[in-house]
């Protein structure tokens, strides 16, 4: 007994200091973020509990089917365009070797290192209407002016590109090194047997990085649903005002954010944030439970 | 007769053949001078569009002052002394060289202590089994889950009642359990033989000589990519210094940066982009050291999800 | 000094057993080969010898005591990998000295016992380098070096040679030879190639699924196996193992029938008081105890189809299928194979080894 | 004796250039006269500004004495970080309170004897015109501009010219005040928290959008707030620019560097006399701590007349102290007449101060709304029906 | 039909030269295998013949057409791989059904291909499982499922067997000439495992540093190799060489000298016409024409000191140094080594082969 004890004791003495602060820092808030959602919060006022009404007050938000409805639609582009942008990247420095491949790795990368602001300021230049880089691309082709980031038509689809344009280059660099590990023979052995290019990659690429694959598009989907800085950003929103025209780029944690620091009611952006942790842990549970019915290889 | 007749079959073919081959060739040479073509067409316009933001940015700074910026695209930049004048202008006028040494010192110690911890966590998660380990990986995995807008108060609350407000500690205790690093670091030395661990064993290593001379020096790579990322992440982190460190001479480069972008700021474009930009330098700078490691680190952590 | 028991030791994983009673002795500057085909135990064996697996059930002796408790560093036995594990980012000195700094013993110690070790393995010029660095041969060396330095009681050895390509692992093996003759150390060494055990051990010890089949000098066993386990798993190529009926008992040999299902199969093999009540054997016959003849028909030989023929320079491997479809395969040295396909073969049945239909081993009483 | 801090948070602007210097000498005159006393000036963004207090008065940690916008006066109520300075107002002799404008000191004190600030800098809207074109286009700028109907005109001159007359007012909600502050009277914007209804007119707000689909052709398509707009406007492709004074420093290195010809006027109405505009107000508030009297009193210190003539004499900017206006030092100011002149007329940003919080979504749907009409999806009569509806649903969902 | 031509091909990668001029000749129907030590170019040959790597300069002809710029797929060649390539995530029957769906057969046809070749190969119950459930034994053979099921002129094998424990070589070596006798399809088969070369071959292609050394049926090479290289390679234990004086020439033979540094050292060697102009030779003779004597000298020994003794059972090979240093292998069989020390070496002469200094084959004169 006590032998066993001293075995395991060093594992618990290396944990220690991450547990302690993830129990402390992580762990704490959590559940006092919880319990505060239970009560009617504005700071330093007294709270009162309220049970559940923070959560049917939120449910029943006229915001609250809006930022839910653009979450579903704008996860649902960005993260398979962005993978699917990012795994064409991939392949295309996977095809560069030496300087080269280099070269464009970094600055296919670059975006990612870029400070987040900086990025928006850039993107509403280009996205301005008339003079903005874009409507003067279009302008040449003689096409009418279009009103990108006040337009509920384009808004999304706006943010997505800003989006992918941010995200592509990270998960590239990862799914550039899955690359790197499947084996030059299955290529071969797919080129005897008469497979083209894209055959190749339905049939030996994808399969074979699906482990990394799965990393990418889970990390993708976690990070997608609690999307905030870009379209707040790109939106110029501020906790008065935010969202963009006619809410279209309203997001659950821009919510959360405005309810909190704008309108200063505690209690209800943090049921808004439990309930969105409960959608990415039942998203994230129907992926794992996705990958074991695949079966790994 | 029927040899003359035979040459001249043969010549025949070896000429077809010969004309099928140079055919064959040039479709082969066009096929892949396409493909490079585009294939190169691709990438450029792809790093183009991937670098301009930085290079416009850059050639904003260092233009002619007083020239409206969005309506003329800067495609080169126009006035080098423009430039250091606007630098000079930030590092000289505002607490620009402060905000500097409180967010690299932020950064690193920051980067420094995530690294530790969670290497010393991940080490014990990876490598080893021990009574509770799946159900506390389980929970620490759960809390990637958890909007940071939701903890962001509590957290805040927290750290005021320990009295590290406008301390640095205060800004860089808190993160420090970094689950995403954990995951990562995991991932990374769950590919390591098992069999150098057990070799250091018999050589006598304690558990945290194994950890310190063995596994540490083995998972550089993985290590550098999180140092990346954490770099990134914390140069960026913005809400967290705002709340817990609002006294100015504890600003970082976020918010002397948010001061220029303030909608009400007085600052002129080029004076704010410049702002921007300096705030851009170190982890660009940190990257290009460091992106050699990235795609290591990124492959072996990435490719066991 | 540095003698090694191991006693009823047994290791399972959860319900699984491995290993199942395991009872060996080892003396002192021994060389001890344990083979048996892939997943038999050979390794988790080691393992628990050097402290790395803990040991389910029994005990394990060093020196005249129990180190069933004893952390692995302070058994005083070094391990060498099958895949070296030698730490990639230190140098070659660095390595060999690690359990010395480990240790925390004084530079001039850790100088003076790796260049001693780098001596006797003709490492000094390496010291250097990193493992990525160096050749095959070279990292095992370093490998092997590295276990030196600790001056172990015993070494182990899981697999070292298997990465290496058939040349330089004759070499390596010569090495070890040598390393033995000039350490005198106790080593016990994992493999599943035969020839390695065969030349590198003094003591042979056959496992197949978790238990020890047969332990021995090499020949020992090669001559005499406790079972058809032994004897087919000991010598390439591999012996073969033939069914035969029990036709008569003499009080010192017995005659066996119906070999290859053949009536003129027949054989005497001397056999000093059979137990009469066996009616049905397996015999074993060694492919170099085996002739085959052309059409010729001697009396006593059985006819046989040539089914391949693999010609190796000086020696002959002739597979032929006798009338009942079973297997023998002869080998030859010397001559050339003359291109027969109907042929006879004749075994010498003096070196016929007989075995129960369990594959027990059935041997002649001891004359007293 | 022991040193007291006073944490004093103001927006970034203050604490930049010029203001900042200003501040610094108030708070070097204020702790000469209170020995022992330190004040430690913070600039910060105005959503940071924001954050930083309510998070500081959940934790009983933020700032003594601060500013921040009297739009955002009710949220700070509500996380409790502004202390009643009732009494101390009520201390204060007679001719001190006298200084400051009425109107702003019955916002500032929403229910009786409970005041929760003192009104500090402030702001009047006014539009920037860009005399180049104006000539181009052979406007003379020198007639004023009538009303609605004859600023339309003008833009469609402009815009004969190929330029452009005027941002989008439809984007901000604070662009789209200073137009629709063109026909409305203060009782007519803001909302009744009691009732929960908004005080939106719907007539007038059918008539502001009428006006918004005739400016459409003439609009550049960018917000009053996008870089964009600025650089037509410095580059002569851009008529008029509304906004208030802090939008001038550009214009004014401008002019300085590339021959940027503009001047100022009030903000047409939508009929003759009438003029639109924007008033917003700062405020600088006490937090109920330890040291709140001292705050309270550095507070009073600097809104008093004699720092806010220099205030405003040095930066040409507005505030509440209606006596330091009217000092000769300051009347003069070109910047500051004009934001003088605004302020008269023009309609308080989100009043009612200090009473309720507007929920999040109350001015986007004005603006959406705005822009609903502008774009040709609703009549503007449907749209200012269907608006109403909409903010007072917004307001009686809390 | 299936007639494979390579002419003057080379290969580099950038500067190096991996491949100089190799011509060869491969009929149809034939079993060809290169052989040759790490890195001298086997891969790579066998690679070009694919179409998988491009053909620096030379033609390869298939047919009577040069294939160099004809996609690999549409060659109508097949390859195996050494770790057999499978695709883990497809079960056996799409692994082998794979070139058909990329052909887009229908279903019927692949069907019916599949469990042919899965018929042949024995693999008709694991056509559902995936590669990860297979023993090493099944992925080879599926591996050579998928080739089959293409119908390829051509078999390319690069090392298929070399991931595969002992066992189970020898089997698979086995099932490989059965199946070249079925399909009778011409089979290009690389390896650096000699028993695997010599019982495989038809015709035997040794390879150095990106040359040919030398082709023929396997026994010609073993017996009579046109340099020392083909010599060594071929042949376990590897043949002994030594250096030597030519001392004396006859018209049907010449006498060496000096050998092993003894003056004992002479042997009489058969030799037609030997070139008067030679000094100094190499001279190589196989362990098995080598024989250790006891202490006795009988005249024409050599003295030797036993270095080290492998007894392997059937065969034992005495490792011995000459006084000069050279290295002198023996091997014999059946007998047990006797446990001497000092012995004595006898060489046979007429199996004594002769090299120049440059390691050239000296050949006597054809008698005409
Ligand atoms: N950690 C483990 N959990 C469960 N079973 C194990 C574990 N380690 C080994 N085994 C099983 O124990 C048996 C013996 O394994 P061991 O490694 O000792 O075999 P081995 O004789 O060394 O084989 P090889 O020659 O392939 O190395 C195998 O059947 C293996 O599957
Ligand atoms: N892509 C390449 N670039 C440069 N050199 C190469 C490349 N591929 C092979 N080589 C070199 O060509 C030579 C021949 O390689 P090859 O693979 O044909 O050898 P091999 O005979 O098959 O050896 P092995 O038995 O080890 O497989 C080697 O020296 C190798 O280093
Ligand atoms: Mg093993
Ligand atoms: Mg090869």
């Amino acid at each position: 007994m006590s032998a066993r004890v001293t075995k395991t004791t060093p594992h618990y003495l290396m944990l220690l200091p991450f547990m302690l602060l993830f129990a402390v820092f992580f762990l704490y808030p959590i559940v006092s973020g919880l319990i505060y959602s239970f009560f009617d919060w504005a700071g330093a006022q007294p709270t009162t509990f309220v049970a559940l009404e923070n959560y049917t007050k939120v449910l029943n938000s006229r915001n609250f089917n809006k930022a839910a409805s653009n979450l579903l639609l704008y996860v649902s582009i960005t993260v398979p365009l962005g993978l699917t942008i990012a795994f064409c990247l991939a392949l295309l420095v996977d095809s560069f070797s030496g300087f080269w491949a280099k070269f464009f790795r970094s600055a296919f990368f670059m975006p990612v290192v870029m400070p987040l602001f900086l990025a928006a300021t850039i993107w509403r230049w280009m996205y301005a209407p008339n003079f903005g880089l874009l409507n003067t691309i279009l302008g040449w082709f003689g096409f009418e002016s279009v009103q990108f980031l006040n337009n509920v038509n384009t808004m999304l689809y706006c943010l997505i590109a800003v989006d992918v344009w941010v995200s592509a280059g990270f998960n590239m660099v990862i799914i550039l090194a899955g690359l790197k590990n499947v084996p030059k023979h299955y290529y071969e052995a797919a080129r005897l047997d008469g497979a083209n290019k894209l055959q190749q990659i339905f049939y030996v690429t994808i399969p074979s990085i699906r482990p990394v694959l799965f990393f990418v598009v889970t990390y993708s989907l976690i990070s997608a649903l609690q999307v905030f800085d870009v379209p707040w950003l790109l939106t110029g929103s501020s906790f008065a005002e935010y969202g963009g025209r006619a809410n279209t780029l309203l997001f659950p944690v821009m919510d959360i954010m405005g309810r909190g620091f704008g309108a200063v009611k505690f209690g209800q952006a943090a049921a808004y944030g439990f309930m969105l942790t409960a959608l990415i842990i039942a998203v994230t549970a129907v992926m794992f439970a996705l990958r074991k019915k695949v079966g790994e290889v | 007769m029927s040899d003359v007749a035979n040459m001249e079959v043969s010549v025949a073919r070896s000429k077809a053949t010969g004309t099928r081959r140079a055919s064959e060739a040039r479709r082969r040479i066009s096929d892949a001078t396409v493909w490079t073509v585009l294939k190169w067409t691709i990438a450029i316009c792809v790093a183009i569009v991937a670098i301009f933001p930085l290079w416009w940015m850059f050639n904003v700074v260092f233009s002619e002052p007083g020239v409206p910026v969005s309506i003329n695209p800067r495609l080169y930049p126009t006035s080098i002394s423009a430039g250091l004048r606007n630098i000079a202008i930030i590092f000289t006028e505002t607490g620009y060289l402060r905000a500097y040494y409180i967010s690299v010192v932020y950064t690193l110690l920051t980067i420094g202590g995530i690294l530790l911890v969670s290497s010393m966590a991940a080490f014990e998660f990876a490598l080893f089994d021990f009574p509770g380990k799946k159900i506390m990986f389980a929970i620490v995995m759960l809390s990637l889950m958890v909007p940071k807008a939701v903890t962001l108060v509590p957290t805040y609350l927290l750290t005021v009642q320990l009295g590290w407000l406008n301390t640095m500690q205060g800004l860089v205790v808190p993160g420090l359990a970094s689950a995403f690093g954990l995951f990562m670091l995991v991932q990374f030395m769950k590919s390591l033989p098992t069999e150098m661990i057990e070799a250091a064993r018999l050589d006598g290593a304690n558990h945290f000589q194994i950890y310190l001379h063995v596994v540490l020096p083995l998972s550089r790579n993985a290590l550098v990519t999180l140092a990346i990322l954490t770099f990134m992440h914390t140069w960026g982190n913005f809400s967290w210094p705002l709340i817990v460190a609002p006294n100015p001479t504890m600003y970082t480069v976020g918010q002397v940066v948010g001061l220029f972008n303030a909608p009400y700021s007085h600052t002129t474009v080029d004076i704010a982009m410049t702002a921007n930009l300096l705030a851009a330098v170190p982890p660009l700078i940190f990257f290009l050291i460091f992106q050699r490691q990235i795609v290591e680190g990124i492959a072996s952590s990435g490719s066991k999800g | 000094m540095s003698d090694l028991q191991i006693v009823n030791a047994s290791k399972t994983y959860g319900t699984v057993g491995v290993l199942n009673q395991v009872n060996l002795e080892i003396s002192s500057g021994e060389f001890v080969v344990f083979v048996g085909p892939s997943g038999c135990g050979k390794s988790t064996l080691l393992r628990m010898i050097s402290g790395l697996e803990e040991i389910s059930s029994g005990e394990i002796w060093l020196d005249g005591r129990v180190v069933n408790d004893v952390d692995p560093a302070k058994r005083g036995v070094a391990m060498v990998f099958q895949n070296y594990a030698l730490y990639p980012h230190m140098t070659v000195f660095d390595n060999m000295a690690f359990s010395l700094t480990m240790a925390g013993a004084p530079k001039k110690e850790r100088m003076e016992r790796v260049e001693k070790a780098a001596e006797i393995l003709r490492l000094g010029h390496l010291l250097d380098r990193r493992p990525g660095q160096l050749s095959g041969g070279q990292k095992q060396r370093v490998a092997i070096g590295r276990a030196i330095v600790r001056e172990p009681k015993v070494f182990l050895f899981d697999e070292p040679l298997s990465n290496l390509d058939a040349e330089l692992r004759v070499q390596m093996r010569a090495e070890l030879v040598q390393l033995h003759a000039k350490l005198k150390s106790t080593m016990i060494y994992v493999t599943h190639d035969q020839i390695e055990a065969m030349t590198l051990a003094d003591k042979m010890v056959v496992m197949n699924g978790g238990v020890i089949q047969q332990v021995g000098r090499p020949l020992d066993l090669y001559d005499d196996p406790n079972n058809k386990f032994v004897a087919g798993f000991i010598g390439t190529p591999k012996m073969n193992f033939l069914n035969a009926r029990v036709a008569q008992v003499f009080d010192d040999r017995v005659v066996l029938s119906q070999i290859g299902g053949t009536d003129t199969g027949i054989l005497e093999v001397p056999f000093h008081q059979f137990d009469q009540s066996i009616k049905e054997v397996q015999i074993g016959v060694r492919p170099e105890h085996v002739r085959i003849l052309g059409n010729v028909e001697p009396s006593a030989s059985m006819p046989v189809t040539v089914a391949l023929v693999e010609e190796l320079g000086d020696m002959t491997v002739i597979h032929t299928d006798l009338p009942n479809g079973e297997r023998l395969t002869a080998q030859s040295h010397g001559g050339r194979y003359a291109g027969i396909a109907n042929a006879c073969a004749t075994v010498d049945a003096t070196h016929v080894l007989v075995f129960d239909r369990e594959g027990n081993r059935l041997r002649g009483a001891k004359l007293s | 004796q022991e040193k007291v801090v006073l944490d004093y948070w103001v927006y970034s602007d203050f604490a930049q250039g010029e203001a900042l210097k200003l501040q610094q000498s108030f708070i070097s005159e204020f702790e000469a006269k209170h020995p022992g006393v330190k004040i430690n000036i913070a600039g910060k963004g105005d959503d940071d500004l924001l954050t930083g207090q309510i998070a500081g008065a959940a934790s009983g940690t933020g700032p003594d004495v601060f500013m921040n916008s009297t739009s955002a006066g009710a949220a700070l109520v509500q996380a409790g970080a502004l202390k009643n300075v009732y009494e101390d107002w009520m201390a204060m002799p007679q001719e001190y309170r006298d200084q400051f404008n009425k109107d702003l000191i019955a916002m500032c004190t929403p229910k009786p004897q409970t005041m929760y600030c003192l009104p500090y800098t402030g702001f009047g809207s006014f539009m920037f015109r860009n005399l180049t074109v104006l000539k181009e286009a052979g406007i003379d700028p020198a007639t004023p501009i009538k009303d609605w109907n004859d600023w339309v005109a003008q833009m469609e001159k402009v815009k004969a010219k190929g330029k452009y007359g005027i941002p989008d007012m439809t984007q901000v909600w604070g662009s789209f005040l200073n137009i629709y502050s063109g026909i409305a009277e203060p009782n007519e914007w803001g909302a009744d928290f009691e009732k929960k209804k908004t005080l939106i007119n719907p007539d007038k707000y059918a008539k502001t959008a009428e006006l918004f689909v005739k400016m459409k052709p003439y609009s550049t398509g960018t917000s009053i707030n996008d870089q964009a707009t600025r650089d037509l406007f410095i580059s002569n492709q851009l008529a008029f620019y509304i906004n208030g004074p802090w939008a001038n420093p550009p214009f004014e290195q401008a002019a300085k560097n590339s021959n940027l010809k503009y001047d100022w006027v009030l903000i047409p109405g939508a009929h003759e006399g009438k003029n639109g505009g924007v008033q917003g107000y700062e405020f600088i508030g006490v937090a109920p701590k330890k040291n709140a009297k001292l705050a309270w009193e550095f507070a009073a210190y600097v809104t008093e007349k004699q720092q806010m003539v220099r205030w405003a004499a040095a930066l040409g900017r507005y505030n509440s102290n209606q006596a330091s206006l009217t000092d000769p030092a300051v009347a003069s100011h070109p910047l500051l007449a004009i934001t003088y002149k605004a302020a008269k007329t023009a309609l308080f940003n989100k009043p009612p101060f200090f009473s309720g919080v507007y929920p999040n979504s109350y001015w986007s749907a004005i603006t959406d709304n705005a822009s609903a009409i502008e774009d040709g999806n609703m009549t503007p009569e449907e749209g200012a029906k269907k608006l109403i509806e909409e903010l007072n649903e917004i307001l009686s969902d809390g």
